[in-house]
Order: C-alpha cells, then structure tokens, then sequence
C-alpha cells in the first residue's frame, strides 16, 4: 500500500486543491469568488509544500520533551519546507489583502462584484 | 570635315529641297485625279512658299515661337546631312561621319521638341492639342520602328548607315526587305505613323482643328516652316531606302526608289479612314509591335 | 567599499522610518527617499566602477554567518553590478521624474518605490531560489501598489488584474520551487544547478515550472494581457519602471537559472521569445493608445531578448555584447519615451503632435524612436549587426528572418508615431509644460544613450574605424543652431567643402566619380540654401546627417561601416522629407521601404559573412555559399533606394513634398547611394543566377519596367514636383539596366547617365523650386506662360529636358547612343526594346513640364510672378555651363568613366579619337555634331530674321480662335489631364496596382493584427487562463509525450 | 459552456502537468542534507529549539525580512488605498453588534492580546512565532472591531509599532553585519541555555519585533477595510 502513505495523500489533496481553486478562480463571475478561488489555490500548494517535507513517522521539528537533541535527525520532519510554507502563507495573506481591497474600491466605485464589469482596458 | 563638304551639303539640300516640293506637288496632283478632282497645279508648293515670304505683316508671340521654325528646319536639314545620300560618293556622304545610326534616328527629335515648344508658346489651345497628340503617336509608333533598327544593327551588325547599305549591294535580293522581311515590316508600319498621313494624321487634323501645332504660324515663319515640309519627308524616305531597300548609288535610282516608298503611305492614307490618337497608339502597340518582336527574335 | 547588504538595510530603514513622517512635510520624506535611492545607486555604482577599473573579483554575501546552502547568500560580481546599477539609476530618476506625483500622494507610496527598487536588487543579487520568489513577490506587490497611484477605476481594475497574474504566476513558481527542493535537496542555485535536474524524472518539469514562471514574468506574447492593461493604466512613470528596471531584472533572474534547465532550456526560451517578438509587435500595429503602443513595443523588445537568449548557444560568447546592447537600448529609450509621454499627456498618439511645440523635445523622442529600431550610434544597431552575423554564420536563417520581419513591424507602428508626433495634423493639441524634474532623466537618458552607443561601437572590432568627425560636425550644428541661415549654410559648404578637398587625393574610381556627385552636388544644392530667410530651424543638422552618410558609404571598406554609413544616411534624408508639407504618409513610407531595405542589406552582409573573419566589402567576392541569395538581398535593398518599380511607391510622395532645395538633394544626389550600392555588390559579386535563370537578366527587365513605369506616371501627373520625382523613377530604370547589363558599355551608360541625371535632376527641381516659390502652387494646369515671367529659369528648364530627353546635340544623347550599343553588344534586345520605348516616352512628360508651366497663356493672378532669387539660380546657371561643357566635348566626361570602368570590364570599350568615339557596331562624334546643328541652326535663323526681321511681337493671348477672340485665359490653356488620349489608350497600365498591392498587404497584416488582439478581452479571467494555457502548451511543446501519465 | 469546456481541458493539461512534477515523488524516509543539517546543527549553531523558528528566523533570516517587508507593503498600499480623504462629511451605516458579543469581546480581547504576545514571545521554543503571534493579536482587533464597529483605531499608533519594529529589525540586521559574521548574525547575544526563554540570540528579540511588527500591520489593514465599510 506504498501508494496510500500520509505525504501521498496529502500530495494528492493539495494538488487537487489547487486544481478546485483554479477552476473557481477561472470560472466564477463574483470577484469575491474568485479570490477564494485563489485562496484556494495558494492554499493548495501549501498542502503540497508540506507533504513534500514529510518524514514517514516524523513529528514536529520542535526540540522539547518528545524529541532526544541528539536523535532529532530521524525523528522530525523536514524544518525547511514548514519554514517556506511559512513565508509562504503569510506572502499569500499580503497578496489576498490588496486583492480584497481592489476589489472594495472597484465596488466603492462601480457598485459591482460581476467581473465583466471591469473590461474597458483591452486591446 | 573641310570646307568643300559645307558646299556639297548645299547642294544636296538644294536637290532635295527642289526634289520634296515638286513630290509634294505631285503626289497631291495624284491623290486629286484618284479622287476625280483637278487639283493643284505640280508647282503649287513653290508659289505657296513664295506667297508666304512675300507677306509683309508677320506677328510673333515670343522668342520661342519666333525660333521654333528655325528648329523644325534645322532638325530637317540636320537628319538629311547626317545620312549618306548618294552610296558611294564623296560628294553626297555628306556629314555622316558625325554619327550613325542612332544619331539620325534621335536627331528626328530635335526638329519635332522644337516645333512643338513655338506652338506652345503661340497660346493657341489647338498647337498644344496638336502637340499632345502629335506627341503620343511618335512614342507609340517608334516602339515597333526601335525594333526594326535594332533587328537590321544586328542584322548587319553595325549602326553605321553606309556599311548598311553597302551590305545591301549586288541586287534586290540583298535588300533587307528581303533578308529580314519581319524587321522591314515593323519599320513599314512605323513608318506610317512617322510620315502622318491618314490614317495617322489626327496631329494635324486638318478639318477640325485647323492645322494642329503650326496653327498661329503665318508668313516667313510657315515659310521656313513649308521648307522644313519639303525636307523633313525626303530624308525620311532616305532613310528608309537606305536601311530597307539598298540605297541609291545615283540621284535616278534614289528618286525613283523614295518616290514608290513614298507610294506606300500615300496609298495606305487613301484607303483607311483616320484613326483617334487613342486608337493608332493602341494599334501600334499591338500588330506592328509584335511583328518587331518576332524580328527581335528571329536574329 | 559598502557593501550591497547595505543596499537591503538603507532601503528598508528608508521604508520603514517614513512612516514617522507621516504627517510631516512631505517634501523632507521625499528627500529622505531620494537619498535612500541616491545611495543605492552609489554603492551599485562604486561595485561597477571596481569591476570595470579595478579588477574586483565576484564577491559572496553570506547572511546570518552561514555559508550557503544553509542560509541565504547574495552574490555581487560584474554583471550582477551592471544591472543594479541601470536599475538602481532608472530607480532614481525616475523618483525625480515622479516628484510631484509622489509628493502628492503621500509617504506610504513613497515607502512602496523604494521598496520595489529594493525587492529588485535582492532579485538580481540573491544565490537563493526561494529567496528569489520572496523578493519577486515583493517587487511584484509593490508595483501593483504603484500601479493605483492615482486610484482611477481603471488603474485599480488593471492593479487587481496584475495582482491576480502575478499571484497566479508566482504560485506556479512556488510548486516549481518546492519539487525542486526535493529533488535537488537544495535551494541555493549553484547546488542545483550541479544536480543536472533535467535528467531526473519529474526534475525537469519542476525546473520547467521555474522557467517558465520566470519567463511569464517578462510577460511572453500572448500571455501578457495583464500586463498591457497595466501599461495603459498606470502612471507613464511606472510604465518606465516596469519596462526598463523590472524587466532588467527578470531577465537577469532567468540568466541565473537558466544554467539549472541545461540546453533545453534556451530551446523553449528561443520560441516564446520569437513569439513574443513577433506577436506583440503585430499587434502594436493597431494601437493608438500611448501608453499601450509601449507597452507593446517593451514586450516586443524583451521578446527580443529572450529570442537572444535563446540563441546563446550559437551566439557563444558574443552574446552578452548582443543582448546588453538590446537590453540598455531598450531600457534607457522605453523609459525616455514613457517619461516624454507622461510630459505630453497625450492618451493618442495623435496628440503627440503637440510635442512640436518644442523642437528638443522632438530630438529626444528622435533620439530614443531611433534607437529602439536600432538605429546607428545606438547600442542596439551594433547588437543586431553583431546578431544577425552570428545567426547568419550559424546557418540560423528562419531565426534571421523572422527578427529581421519583427523588427521592421515594430518600426512600422513607431515611425507612425513618430510621424504623428513630427507633421501630424490635429486640431486641439493638449497643452503641457515642462517641469524640471520630469525633462533632466529623459535627457540624462538619451544622452547615455549617445555615450554607451559611442562606447559600443569601440567594442566592435571592425567598428573601431568609424568615422565620427562627420557626426561631431553636424552636433556642432546643432549647438549653433541659433545663428541666421546664412552662416550656417556657409559653415556647411565650408565643411563639405574642405572635407572633398581633404579627402580627394585618396579618391580613386567610382568612389571619385560618387564623391564628387554627394559632396559637389551638396555643395551646388546648398548654395540654393541662400535663398531662405530667419534660422531654418533644424534643417542643417539634417542635411549634414545624410552627407555624413553618403560620405561614409564612399569611406566604407567594410560591410559594418558601409551599413553605418546606410543607416545614418536614412535618418537624415527621413527628416529632410519630412520636413516637408503634407510629408507625414510619405516620410514613413520612406522609412518603411528604407528599413526594410536596410534589413535586407543586414541579411545579405550577414551571409556573406558566413565562413569569413574578416568584414571587409571584399568578402562579398568570395562569399561561401547562398551567393545568388546574398546577391539578390543585397540587390533589392540597394533598389529600395534607387526606387525600382515595385519598390518605388515612398518617392514620388517623399520627393514632391519636400522642400525646394531638398528635392534636388533627395532626388539627384540620395538616389544615387543605391546606384552605388549596386555598384559596390556587382564589382565584387560578379554574375549570379539561380540555376540557369540569369539574375541580371531579370534586374534587366526590372530596370526597363521600372524606366517604362515611372515615365508613363510622369507624363500622368499634374503636380510639377511629383511630375519631376517619377521622372527620376523612371532615369533610375535605366541605370539599373545598364549596370544589369554587365559589360562596358553598359556600365558607361550607366554611370554617366547617373552623372548626367544628376546634373539635369539638380537642375529641374531647383528650378522647379523656384517657380512654385513664386506661384504658390505645384499643379501645373494652374500655371502657364511664365517664359515671360521667368525667362532665366525657362532656360534651366529648356536644356535640363532637352537632356532628358536625349535629343542631339545635348549630352543625353550620348547616354542613349551608348546605352544602344551596349544593348547590341549584350544581345537583350526585349528589354532594350523597352528602354527606348521609355526614352521616347519621356518626351511626352518633357514638354507637358515646360508647356505647361512656361509657355501657353498666362494666368491673371501670375501677372506679377518675379523671377527666382538669384541663389536659386546660380547653382542653375552652374550646372547648366557643365552641361554644356559635356555636350561639346562628352570625352571629358566618358573618357574618365570609361578608364575607371575599364579594370572591371574591358571589352567592347569605346575607342576615343580626339570627341569621335568609336564602338564595335557605330561612331559618334558630339563635338562635330554640335557644330554643325549650331551652324545649320545659325544659317537657318539668320535667314529667317532677314526675312522676317520685323515681326511684331503680340501678347500670348492675341490668337485667331476659329474667328473669335477667346474669353478668358483660364479656359484658353490647354494643360489639365494633357495626355487625356494617351491615358485612354495606355492608362490601364499605369493604374495603381502596385501601390494597391502594398496597401493590401498593409490592411491584411493589421485586419490580422486586429483580429488577434481580441484575445485581450479585458477580463482577468481570461488573462489567468491564457497563463495557464501557456504554460500546458509550452509543457507540450517542450516535454512532447516523453513522459507520460 | 465552450469557454467552460476549454478552461476544463486546460486545467486537465495542468493537472498532467503537476502530476508529471510529482511523479519522482517517493515520500522520504530521512532527512536530506541540508535538514539534516539544520536538525544536528541548529540547536547549537542557533541554540533555537523550535527548528523552524531557526530556519525562519536565522538561516533564512532574508526570507522573514522579505516576508515583513511584503506585510508592510501590503499594509500601506491598503491604507493608501482606502484613505478615507473627506472624514468630516462621510456616513457610515454600521451593523448593530449583540450584547453576547459586546460582553464577550471584553473578556476575550486582552487574552487574546495576551495570548499573542505569548505566541511570539515563545516562538522559539514552542509552535509559533512573530507571524502567528502578530496574527493572533490581530484576530483580537478584528474581534473588538466586531464588538464596536464605531472605535476608531489610532492610525498613528500603528504606525509607528510598525516603524520602529521594522527599523529595529533591520539595524539588528545591519549590527549582525558590523558585529558579527553576517547579516541577521543571531549570535550577537549570547545563545544562552538551550530550551530558555533567554535563548537562542536574537531570535526572539527579533521575533518580538517581527510579532509586533505583524500585529500592526494585520491590524493596520484590517482597520482600514472596517473603516471603509459600508460607506455611503
């Protein structure tokens, strides 16, 4: 059952995950929508940053009492990818907060979340 | 080049000039008595050009118009005196050791570029309409003659009119109406066009406008210009007995040669009706140019 | 030195503490900032001028006191030095240029410019690839802050489609990074770039991702509508931001990883490239937005340069040279022309026409048009030289092609603008003023741009000859162009003048006879100069400029200079005829015809290059393969100058329109540069054919066409200038003819002819110019009887067309007399046939020029016409004397020629007894000639006056009219629509067909253009599907099947 | 729908794609080099017993900086964005809020508030850091936000938190340049007795700048968004 392991799976959701926000994203006519879309999306890869750092039965790189100091080699997940995911999440935050914020203003503006509203660029 | 040739010039021009008004002359007395008509008398050209010098007002519109004639007669006399006359002799070479072939054919230009400015300066509407169409047909007619000359310097290769007819020596089977009938035919055609007779005598036009480009030209001035008349078609007969049917080795055999070539347009003119300058431009272009272009190919 | 950490810490702390300020004035945060910039650019400036000067080796930062891979490291070496250093200096003046704005707007977008700048130095610093996303990100937020800057609701609908694209891109980055990760165990590049990811499974399409997540940051075509709509919306300033630093720093990124996607990558990076270049300049073709045109043109350019990257394998190690070139061009010229436009205001390009208002502003916009289409001195002319040699020895042929076709499109659509900006005509032009801060970056930049070309051309080997002192000659001209026209006319003979006499004793052969017929006839075209009155603003500059060139193609002895020489040339005769009325359409066909010509030229010295190290004009006699192909390239782009049918349709417009005395130098003396031209290629390339179809067979037949073609469009015309610029159509025609025929006499004809035209071409236009200087008008039918008038330019107009014409005795007739033996001697009796049927057609436009204007009735209101000025005249009345200088004894003339022509072709040469000249088939003896037609001429008149010497002179308009008096003068001139029967009989085959075709290929390519651009519907929606769509296409195209699910 | 159909194929494309990125993905059974590293190394190399706060903050110190940096940014394009330029005349109709919440909210807010300085205090030793702690803290504003949606929030106060943390973290950057071997060096203090709060260098030193640092500005753009909220 190689195929079913924990990072597999995860593997599997977060590149689903990704694939949903993106349908949303692409496919929704409510801006609102579609930034949960790509909250999605951004979500999604989240999900496969960490199964990527997955160590088959490893627990969190956190040095207290469940971990020995001198065994921390085998016993912790990988550190890095959660310190990416990290920096990951909160550059995702950022950029949701100004997607929210356009969008507030364009409705301040033209009273409408329908995107083809806002095609007048083009060409 | 000494003095003596500017002696022997005058006197061909003297022959020719005499020769021209008594053949215009004549062949109007033909083309009346065809047409059941009196006529002229033969010596008419003389006494025209003799009223017309006797004329005492003469008015002029400008130094163009009063120099235009001068051009036309130079350019007569200049085509004349730049072919050999006579084959073989001294006397009637005359100055064709100044230039070949192409010389003559381009100085017919110089007369026709004159003229037309003096008419123009004239004012009169009808010179510039005749000029325009006179204009016209040479360019359309002289693609075919171009041809022709082309095919014969190849034929012969040189340009050189002398060697051309001495080539043409030994009998008529060596004229190049014989040995390259499709080039003759072409300069033929062409020549039609060049002599201006019907039906490629629109530039002129003598019953609706009245006589084209000389229309404000009276007096002395249609005088020199009658006298170019005379000329202008004798060397142009010439030149043609010279490139297509051997030359003429004595005066006999060149009256007689360039008085049945000039038969030739005479004829045609009374049988065709007159063509519009639009139509002869496009007929040149069209059965003449091909025969030039099938010379062109058979060298 | 400070170190390039600072660069980080000054930045941040910039950002960071100007929110202390707040409230406070302003203006102090804006010093505040401007020294954070000031200070980045120094530190990026002092590493530059270390690597330069001082043989500074690469450094490493390493940050937290670990090596890397553990912890982040920054990288500071050479290249990293350059391009902080444009991007910090774009950074900085571009804070100057945006004062206002920024001042207005507040501290906190103060903090987001300097942070952008920031974000940008890391990204071209850091060794890091997920260290290289944070800041990719960071410049990424903080351009879509600047994008609102000024909160219109397009802005902000443009800012949240960046923000949506931008997001969605660095996601797929984001994947890229982490397989990477796993793959690689690494996130330092040069770890990765030594784990040779491509050959794992599943690593090379995780490196893929990080290519081409990096490549849609460069905004490939067509996966860039974001960024267009971007470039419309925002601030022009940001538009130079994004265009010159963002994009300077993406592409220094994808250099950096590229070395992680192995040799594939430059594959992949080739094709997107192309098809950015070429699609984004097609669709640039049906923009009249500003900012969007450059917003089209930057993507083009970077198109460009991925297109260069992309080729680096064959390019090896000139590619560097190649693409800073491209890149520092496109950088300093987009952000000047971005910044002009923020001054001009102008939402069309249209409107650019009130950028006139100031003639300097003009001259940078010059500045940076030219140098985008990379135009000498610029940088980006020696880079696309250095390119199309490479490719070319490389056999990359398709490559060359479709540069060469993006390049000209991209011309197309910024000459048009240009020529809006220059003569386009609008009512109501909006209003700018020029503030100090926004005008000192442009010129900064145009003038760097001056600099980094001079610097470049002393990089080229083969450049280091060029001759600059012509160029520092008319930038002195442009210092005093202050002065009267008077002194500066004679500064300019001056200068002509005393180089022919430098110059002149090393003249030898035909670049004697050219020399004398650009500089001489520049001199003799100059002295009509006189005649104008105040400053003339601009004019000299110009006319030294197409000197200059003509000068360096006379100099060139080498394929780089020679086409320097071409390039120079055409930008000064492209100002000299748009200068002129009405010129706008025509000077841009010119530059058209004249660009796509030159790119033919490009592509025919870059295969002859082939196999070849030196770039001397000899290697084209020994050219190694594709001879009949370089031939003929080279041939038509030399025919595009020499205007041969087909190619032809730019001059009438250009020539007709220009100013009188400028007519003469582009029509007599401009034209000849392709008659040299050809002359150059044919002396070295010798016959060519495709198989057994002889090329010069076929010039032959273009040649005849073209003399048939242009004098028919004569004889057509109304207008005396253009009547005057098909004439030289047509003269042209048998120059190619005769220099087709490829034997001595031909080419005797052919140059002397050239001469002749000259002289006779010079002569007509300045005449011609003086009358319509004094009538007012160039439509001939509202002229007549001016003889009276203006009797001393009657007779310039005389002889000039009794030498077209070639009637004897004149010179012309020589040329006819030998172009008719050449044609015997060739045996090409069809197309020879043809060229007499032009000759003779010439009379017709010949008489209508003279008719119709000098003689006829005269018009009322010209009743009080005076005669041209005098120094109209002068060069006239010159000219003339040597006219009839050649005409009386044409062995001056042709017995030189011919000794020049006789080393390359000596058979069938004239022998020459005292004027008689004798050829193999006939003589002709010009001076004998003259004599006697002067003599019957005199006889003949002196008889005529005895007999007529009273005549009495009457006004043109007393004429017998069918027994009437005709009314009016107006109605009695017979001249509009003169050849109305000819035009009947033979018109059809003047009817437009040619300029009809060109048209339909014009309005195809932008029917097409149009089309395509709709993909850009607006919606972001869309934008982020044809991401997505990219990158599974690209996926396809690169990993085609190998790996399947 | 045909648009639809070639969004779905597209997206189909994609997913082969990413399927293809993973396809060498085997799971790992130990750590790589480079975590190996971090994981023997780090405790006393950085003497931080949360190994990703030692990632984060240290050995990828950069990264963090950046990541502050993108917050900030974030934070002053909203409030240029939402500046409200004409305070005097606007009208705001506000939700009512519920005495459940109203009452709650007291209690909660200083926990919470509390609770966040915690987070980020620890970071180095438990879950959590300056990012989370900030956040933390930021959810407090949003919840008395909830509870009061008339409280104007001082801009300035938040500004200049987010100032001085920010140039705070960046001179200690810039002394872990002049001081010590590199920039963002923690080593600057000592590290300490590994597993104490006083430990790790500088890690929480700067973890409490960075946590205050994200508090304001989470709260910055947060009480901009309010603030713009149902305007008339």
């Amino acid at each position: 059952m190689e195929k079913f392991n924990l990072e597999n799976i995860s593997l599997v959701i977060g590149i689903l995950v990704i694939l949903i926000g993106l349908w949303g994203l692409l496919t929704q006519k409510n801006l609102i929508k579609i930034i949960i879309g790509f909250a999605l999306f951004d979500t999604g890869i989240h999900i496969v940053m960490v199964s990527i750092g997955y160590i088959k039965n490893g627990t969190a790189p956190i040095l207290d009492n469940a971990v020995d100091i001198n065994n921390a080699a085998n016993a912790v997940v990988d550190p890095v990818p959660q310190a990416l995911v990290l920096t990951a999440i909160v550059i995702g935050l950022g950029i949701t907060a100004l997607m929210l914020t356009y969008v507030l203003k364009m409705y301040q503006k033209r009273k409408s979340l329908e995107i083809n509203n806002y095609n007048d660029l083009k060409w | 080049m000494e003095f003596k040739n500017i002696g022997y010039a005058l006197l061909t021009i003297f022959i020719v000039l005499n020769y021209g008004l008594i053949l215009q002359g004549v062949v109007r007395k033909i083309g009346a008595r065809v047409g059941r008509r009196y006529g002229i008398r033969w010596y008419q050209p003389y006494i025209d050009i003799i009223k017309n010098y006797a004329k005492r007002s003469t008015i002029t519109h400008g130094v163009m118009f009063y120099i235009a004639p001068v051009f036309r007669l130079t350019g007569g006399i200049g085509l004349l005196l730049f072919m050999p006359v006579i084959f073989g002799s001294d006397i009637f070479g005359n100055f064709s050791f100044a230039g070949d072939l192409v010389l003559v054919l381009y100085f017919q230009f110089f007369g026709i570029l004159g003229m037309a400015l003096g008419a123009a300066e004239s004012g009169h509407p009808y010179s510039a309409i005749g000029v325009s169409r006179g204009l016209s047909q040479v360019t359309s007619f002289e693609l075919p003659l171009t041809l022709g000359v082309i095919a014969i310097a190849m034929q012969y290769q040189t340009l050189n009119i002398t060697e051309i007819v001495a080539a043409q020596q030994g009998g008529f089977m060596n004229w190049t109406i014989i040995t390259n009938p499709f080039a003759a035919i072409a300069m033929l055609i062409a020549f039609l066009g060049a002599m201006g007779r019907s039906p490629f005598d629109v530039v002129l036009a003598p019953q609706e406008i009245p006589i084209g480009p000389p229309t404000e030209f009276q007096s002395g001035l249609l005088g020199v210009l009658q006298l170019n008349r005379a000329i202008f078609p004798a060397a142009k007969l010439i030149l043609f007995m010279n490139l297509l049917f051997g030359g003429a080795t004595n005066w006999a055999e060149l009256i007689l040669k360039t008085f049945l070539i000039y038969m030739w347009p005479v004829f045609v003119g009374t049988v065709f009706p007159r063509f519009r300058v639009d139509q002869s431009v496009r007929w040149f272009l069209t059965v003449p140019l091909i025969i030039g272009i099938i010379a062109i190919i058979l060298i | 030195m400070v170190g390039p950490i600072y660069i980080i810490a000054v930045a941040l702390g910039t950002a960071f503490s100007l929110g202390f300020f707040k409230k406070a004035n302003v203006k102090f945060s804006f010093a505040f900032m401007l020294l954070a910039m000031t200070f980045m650019t120094f530190i990026s400036g002092q590493w530059l001028y270390a690597f330069l000067t001082q043989q500074q080796e690469t450094i490493q930062i390493f940050t937290a006191g670990f090596k890397p891979p553990f912890s982040i490291s920054l990288q500071m070496g050479f290249y990293e030095a350059v391009f902080l250093s444009i991007i910090n200096i774009v950074g900085l003046l571009s804070a100057i240029y945006m004062y206002d704005k920024l001042k207005e707007k507040g501290v906190q977008m103060m903090m987001v410019f300097v942070l952008l700048f920031m974000g940008l130095n890391v990204v071209v610093m850091t060794r890091d690839i997920f260290n290289l996303f944070v800041f990719l990100e960071i410049a990424s937020i903080a351009t879509a802050g600047l994008i609102i800057l000024d909160k219109s609701a397009n802005a902000i609908s443009a800012g949240f489609k960046y923000i949506i694209a931008t997001a969605i891109i660095s996601g797929i980055l984001l994947i890229g990074i982490i397989a990477v990760y796993y793959y690689a165990e690494s996130l330092y590049i040069n770890d990765i770039i030594n784990s040779n990811l491509s050959f794992i499974k599943g690593g090379a399409v995780a490196v893929f991702l990080i290519l081409i997540a990096i490549v849609l940051e460069l905004k490939p075509f067509p996966a860039n509508g974001w960024a267009l709509d971007v470039y419309e919306a925002a601030h022009p300033g940001i538009g130079t931001i994004v265009s010159a630093a963002s994009a300077s720093a993406v592409i220094f990124v994808l250099t950096k990883i590229l070395p992680i996607v192995g040799e594939s990558g430059y594959y992949i990076i080739g094709i997107i490239g192309i098809i950015t270049f070429l699609g984004s300049n097609l669709l640039g073709l049906k923009q009249n937005t500003t900012n969007r045109l450059l917003g089209y043109s930057s993507i083009g350019q970077i198109g460009l340069l991925l297109t260069i990257i992309g080729l680096t394998p064959y390019l090896g190690d000139k590619t560097l040279f190649i693409a800073f070139g491209v890149l520092i061009s496109h950088a300093l010229a987009k952000a000047g022309l971005f910044w002009l436009s923020g001054i001009i205001n102008s939402k069309n390009i249209k409107g650019w026409a009130a950028i006139r208002r100031n003639p300097h502003l003009l001259v940078l916009m010059g500045t940076f048009i030219f140098a985008l289409v990379g135009f000498p001195p610029f940088p980006s002319f020696f880079a696309k030289w250095e390119l199309i040699m490479q490719l070319a020895n490389n056999d990359k042929i398709i490559w060359l092609a479709l540069i060469l076709i993006g390049s000209f499109i991209e011309g197309v659509y910024l000459f048009r603008w240009f020529g809006y900006a220059i003569k386009g005509e609008n009512q109501d032009l909006p209003e700018f003023k020029i503030q100090w801060n926004k005008i000192i970056p442009v010129i900064i930049f145009a003038l760097g741009l001056y600099a980094i070309g001079y610097y470049y051309s002393t990089l080229t080997g083969s450049a280091a000859s060029l001759n600059y002192i012509p160029l520092l000659f008319i930038l002195f001209l442009y210092a005093i162009d202050f002065l009267p026209v008077y002194i500066k006319n004679t500064i300019s003979i001056a200068g002509i003048g005393y180089y022919l006499y430098t110059i002149y004793p090393g003249l030898e052969e035909f670049n004697l006879i050219f020399a004398l017929i650009f500089l001489a006839g520049g001199i003799l075209t100059l002295l009509a100069g006189y005649t104008y009155k105040g400053k003339r603003q601009g004019f000299y500059p110009l006319v030294m400029m197409m000197f200059a060139g003509l000068l360096g193609l006379i100099e060139a002895n080498t394929t780089l200079e020679f086409f320097f020489a071409w390039e120079i040339m055409t930008i000064g005769s492209y100002f000299l005829i748009i200068r002129g009325k009405k010129s706008m359409t025509h000077a841009l066909s010119y530059m058209l015809f004249s660009v796509g010509g030159a790119y033919l030229i490009l592509a025919g010295f870059g295969l002859a290059h082939i196999g070849q190290s030196s770039y001397s004009l000899d290697i084209l006699a020994n050219v190694q393969g594709y001879a009949p192909i370089i031939f003929t390239l080279l041939a038509v782009g030399f025919m595009t100058k020499t205007a041969s049918i087909g190619l032809h349709i730019w001059l009438p417009g250009a020539h007709a329109e220009a100013e009188s005395d400028v007519s003469p130098m582009v029509s007599a003396i401009l034209l000849k540069a392709g008659v040299f031209g050809l002359i150059v290629l044919m002396l070295r390339m010798g016959a060519q054919s495709f198989g057994s179809f002889d090329i010069y067979y076929a010039l032959a037949w273009i040649g005849a066409i073209t003399a048939i073609m242009g004098n028919m469009m004569a004889a057509f015309q109304e207008d005396a200038k253009r009547l005057l610029a098909y004439s030289s159509v047509g003269f042209l025609g048998y120059a190619l003819f005769g220099l087709a025929l490829m034997s001595h006499l031909g080419w005797l004809a052919a140059v002397s002819l050239s001469v002749i035209h000259f002289m006779f071409k010079t002569l007509l236009f300045l005449a011609i110019g003086g009358v319509v200087m004094r009538v007012k008008t160039k439509e001939m039918y509202k002229m007549g009887g001016l003889i009276k008038k203006m009797p001393f330019t009657f007779i310039s107009v005389l002889m000039g067309i009794i030498v077209i014409s070639g009637v004897p005795p004149l010179t012309g007739f020589g040329g006819k007399w030998i172009l008719y033996n050449a044609v015997l001697d060739k045996g090409w009796f069809l197309p020879a046939g043809a060229i007499f049927f032009a000759g003779i057609i010439a009379f017709l436009y010949c008489f209508r020029l003279i008719h119709t204007i000098f003689l006829g009735q005269l018009k009322d209101e010209h009743r009080e016409v005076k005669e041209a000025p005098f120094w109209m005249l002068l060069p006239q009345y010159i000219i003339l004397g040597v006219i009839m200088i050649f005409s009386a004894f044409p062995n001056s003339l042709l017995k030189p020629i011919g000794e020049v022509i006789m080393p390359y072709f000596s058979d069938g040469a004239l022998e020459w007894q005292g004027q008689l000249a004798v050829s193999n088939f006939g003589y002709w003896n010009g001076e004998l000639i003259m004599y006697i037609v002067g003599g019957i001429f005199v006889i003949v008149f002196a008889w005529l006056w005895f007999m007529n010497r009273n005549a009495q002179k009457v006004k043109q308009f007393n004429i017998g009219y069918s027994a009437e008096r005709p009314s009016l003068p107006e109605t009695t001139h017979f001249a509009y629509n003169f050849f109305a029967p000819y035009k009947k009989a033979l018109g059809f085959l003047v009817s437009p067909i040619i300029s009809d075709f060109w048209e339909a290929v014009s309005e195809g390519i932008h029917a097409i253009a149009d089309k395509i651009r709709r993909i850009y519907d607006g919606n972001a929606q869309t934008y982020v599907l044809h991401i997505i769509a990219f990158i599974v296409i690209f996926y396809l195209i690169a990993f085609g099947g190998s790996y399947g699910i | 729908m045909v648009k639809n159909i070639l969004i779905f194929i597209v997206l189909i494309g994609f997913a082969v794609l990413l399927a293809n990125v993973f396809v060498g993905f085997k799971g790992n059974s130990e750590l790589n080099t480079l975590a190996n590293h971090y994981a023997v190394s780090g405790p006393e190399e950085v003497g931080s017993a949360n190994l990703v706060t030692a990632v984060v903050v240290t050995y990828r110190g950069l990264d963090t900086l950046g990541e502050v940096t993108i917050l900030f940014l974030s934070a002053a394009i909203v409030s240029f964005l939402l500046k409200i330029e004409t305070s005097a005349s606007r009208k705001r109709k506000l939700r009512t809020t519920s005495e459940i919440l109203d009452t709650a909210s007291k209690i909660l807010v200083p926990v919470t508030l509390l609770f966040g300085i915690y987070v980020f205090i620890n970071g180095h030793l438990s879950p959590g850091g300056g990012f989370q702690g900030g956040a933390i803290i930021a959810s407090g504003l949003v919840l008395m936000l909830l509870s009061q949606p008339a409280k104007e929030v001082s801009h300035k106060l938040i500004t200049i938190v987010e100032s001085i943390s920010g140039l705070s973290f960046v001179l200690i950057g810039v002394a872990g340049v002049i001081f010590a071997a590199g920039f963002l060096d923690n080593t600057l203090l000592s590290l300490g007795k590994f597993g104490t709060i006083f430990s790790a260098g500088l890690i929480p030193v700067i973890y409490i700048f960075v946590g205050l640092k994200v508090g304001a500005e989470l709260s910055g753009i947060i009480a901009n968004l309010q603030e713009n909220q149902n305007e008339v």
